[in-house]
């Protein structure tokens, strides 16, 4: 329990990082990347807590979020494989 | 034909378990009706040849591969990259063509997401008529193809081979 | 409290802190790196090293934790393997789709100045 | 805009932290909600699987369901007639699309090789999860909404990996969706009157007094089963699911007509 | 009671996402909106998580981060993708 509540904190500031390279970064794809990261550590944070929370019931969300987690990958890169395609600029 | 929804459907209810981790009559009953559903929407398309599903051979291998890619490769890779991130170490992005000799959908699927999944090589695109993955390598001191094969591929090549191909 | 349960969660706390420095580094990384492909090599520490690792490591360590029944360990243990494995298939997927993306609409890759003159 | 947007900030925040404080420092909504209240939600938790007396239970050791379909029933049922309304009107306003066929330019795009065959996977395991969710909402947190939901991210992403046409090669079209979504409301209201046929209550889950009809309420092995609950349920999921998945169709259509897919 | 731990926690991450909703509001691309607005949700999913409300947090992911993003992605595609100042 106690590797935990150390571990913890250094969690919350990996999120921070993640989240301020989503905000600055240059192209839509840092952002893109970044968010998702954050979102499989969030999985990884949830699966920890129900360990300090004591309950397996509250492990079906992590679940969800590492399925689908990358659906926003696959938005993004669908937003650009339309675009290439009809031959629109992409790209910023 | 109809063994690949056999396939899918035992599969279907072993993943049910997996993720409710109790066994109660109730779901004795109620899991091979979830994985039925499942079966019949997308069993067609998840398992094309279902000999190879049910060959415990190539589920032992993929087990060992597990062990050997989790406890070996990954944590080499993790040092090397993250010693680059503080600075210790000296990088070279470049992104180098990578050929590669598999037919099944799925052994060229597990390949890329190994590839992917070590620190230091992205497969950044595919070829899939030529046979080719075009991969960003942060140690690329060699554009020679032979060399990047030799160095990026060979680590999985006939694990995954045994797994998934003939 | 036997000696065996105290192992067990000691090797699954240490992973779990592991795990949270390699996420730190890979967010330090994505910071510095300096464009998105160095980038995504980065983020790929965060994913596998920041988020299956610890998911093992509390696998682990529940069964560390005392005063619990089989039952309940397997209920904790077995839906973390599912998502430490579901993790594993899905991440570099995400990753190759950016990529990829990123790729066709012409996104250079980058590379040291002093190397550009070379050429 | 840098100005405005930090003057807008910083007026945010100051109103949010006054806000706060004021809530829970000063106290100014006035003294927490009287006990008598806090009582109500001690016995919602109570009541919801209650092995002393046959009267007052809902068979559910999950509270959610127990509440949405067992105590607030009626309301959860116009919830779902909302959502059947709203998904009747889009169809109505963008009909002539759904008719139309795609042109066909021969090739095939969307995502690469590797997506395609990892995806593929992550839809069925997402059909499992859904439909679990709807099958053990009486027992574990989940139920119909949150299932129907998850099952509409399968479609989803058949949509985004590939194209609407391979979507229609796998069986996917409105028509059936809107079969699944019709005929699954006929089962929900069929459950909500079955009590009412037998002589009992409308939206009646285990007896009452005054009427002795009863779902079942324990499966063999004495799992919680939640009696109409656990139908209501099951019936819920495949209706929203069956919502979800027309209304993206027709974005995927409409968005596919647009390019020329 | 909570504990302080949570209380903190709690704190910094609604913090986090205050900054990221300010931003989402004054972004003229729509689709780096978009990543914002998955990165929102990403945030009170695990806000919720942390207030112990397994149901919400259920229906928060498959909502906000399953279908909104690809809904949002389809109705930017219709429109234009920078707006106008």
């Amino acid at each position: 329990m106690m590797f935990i509540i150390v571990s913890i904190p250094l969690y919350i500031v990996a999120f921070i990082l993640y989240a301020i390279r989503g905000f600055r970064g240059p192209t839509v794809f840092d952002s893109t990347i970044s968010i998702d990261a954050l979102c499989y550590d969030v999985s990884a944070f949830m699966v920890i807590l129900s360990v300090y929370f004591r309950s397996y019931l509250l492990l079906g969300a992590g679940i969800l979020l590492a399925l689908w987690a990358y659906i926003l990958d696959v938005v993004i890169a669908r937003y650009y494989d339309r675009l290439t395609r009809i031959g629109d600029s992409g790209g910023d | 034909m109809r063994a690949r929804y056999i396939a899918v459907w035992l599969a279907g209810i072993f993943i049910y378990f997996l993720i409710v981790a109790r066994i109660t009559l109730f779901d004795l009953v109620v899991a091979p009706i979830i994985s039925m559903v499942a079966a019949l929407i997308m069993g067609g398309e998840v398992v094309k040849k279902p000999y190879k599903a049910f060959s415990p051979k190539r589920w032992l291998y993929g087990l060992a591969y597990m062990l050997y890619y989790l406890l070996i490769v990954e944590p080499t890779c993790h040092l090397r990259v993250a010693s680059m991130v503080l600075g210790l170490r000296d990088y070279r992005p470049d992104i180098v063509e990578v050929s590669f000799d598999y037919r099944t959908d799925y052994a060229i699927a597990a390949t890329a997401n190994s590839i992917t999944n070590t620190p230091g090589t992205i497969v950044v695109d595919i070829d899939p008529r030529n046979k080719k993955y075009y991969v960003h390598w942060l140690e690329a001191y060699t554009r020679d193809p032979r060399v990047a094969r030799e160095k990026i591929i060979s680590v999985f090549d006939k694990w995954i081979k045994r797994i998934f191909e003939d | 409290m036997d000696l065996g349960g105290i192992v067990l969660s000691i090797i699954g706390g240490v992973i779990i802190f592991v795990g949270g420095l390699f996420d730190l580094i890979a967010a330090l990384g994505v910071n510095r790196f300096p464009d998105f492909y160095t980038r995504l090599h980065a983020i790929t520490i965060g994913t596998i090293g920041g988020a299956v690792y610890p998911i093992i490591g509390s696998a682990i360590l529940v069964f560390g934790v005392p005063g619990l029944s089989l039952g309940v360990r397997l209920s904790f243990a077995l839906p973390m393997l599912v998502i430490a494995s579901l993790i594993l298939i899905t991440a570099p997927t995400g990753s190759h789709a950016v990529a990829r993306a990123a790729y066709r609409s012409g996104l250079k890759p980058y590379r040291r100045v002093s190397e550009e003159v070379k050429k | 805009m840098r100005v405005t947007g930090l003057i807008a900030a910083i007026s945010i925040l100051i109103v949010l932290f006054a806000l706060a404080y004021g809530l829970v420092v000063l106290g100014i909504s006035g003294p927490p909600a009287p006990v008598k209240l806090r009582l109500l939600g001690e016995k919602y938790l109570y009541y919801m699987i209650n092995p002393a007396t046959k009267y007052f239970t809902a068979e559910s050791p999950e509270g959610v369901s127990a509440i949405l379909w067992d105590y607030r029933g009626l309301d959860t049922l116009y919830e779902t007639m909302v959502l059947f309304g709203a998904i009747i009107g889009a169809i109505l306003v963008y009909r002539e699309y759904l008719y139309s066929e795609p042109r066909k330019t021969g090739k095939i795009y969307g995502l690469s090789h590797i997506v395609r065959t990892v995806s593929k996977i992550i839809i069925w395991l997402t059909i499992i999860i859904a439909v679990a969710f709807g099958f053990t909402g009486q027992i574990t947190p989940g139920g119909g909404f949150i299932g129907g939901a998850a099952f509409a991210v399968a479609p989803v992403l058949l949509v985004l990996v590939y194209t609407l046409g391979y979507a229609r090669r796998l069986g996917l079209t409105h028509r059936r969706a809107l079969l699944l979504r019709a005929s699954f409301l006929l089962l929900l209201l069929l459950v909500i009157v079955t009590p009412l046929i037998a002589g009992g209550y409308i939206f009646q889950n285990q007896a009452k007094p005054g009427s002795a009809f009863s779902f079942p309420g324990r499966f063999i092995d004495s799992t919680p089963l939640g009696g109409s609950i656990f139908f209501l349920n099951l019936f819920e999921l495949f209706a929203v699911a069956g919502a979800f998945t027309v209304a993206f169709i027709l974005l995927g259509v409409i968005a596919s007509l647009k390019e020329g897919e | 009671m909570i504990p302080v731990l949570h209380l903190v926690m709690l704190a910094v991450i609604l913090g986090v996402s205050f900054i990221t909703i300010f931003l989402m509001v004054f972004e003229r691309d729509l689709l780096k909106m978009i990543v914002l607005s998955a990165a929102q949700s990403t945030f009170y999913a695990i806000v919720l998580y942390i207030l112990l409300v397994p149901d919400v947090v259920l229906a928060y992911i498959a909502v906000a981060v399953g279908i909104y993003t690809a809904l949002l992605m389809f109705a930017v595609k219709k429109t234009e993708r920078f707006e106008e100042a």
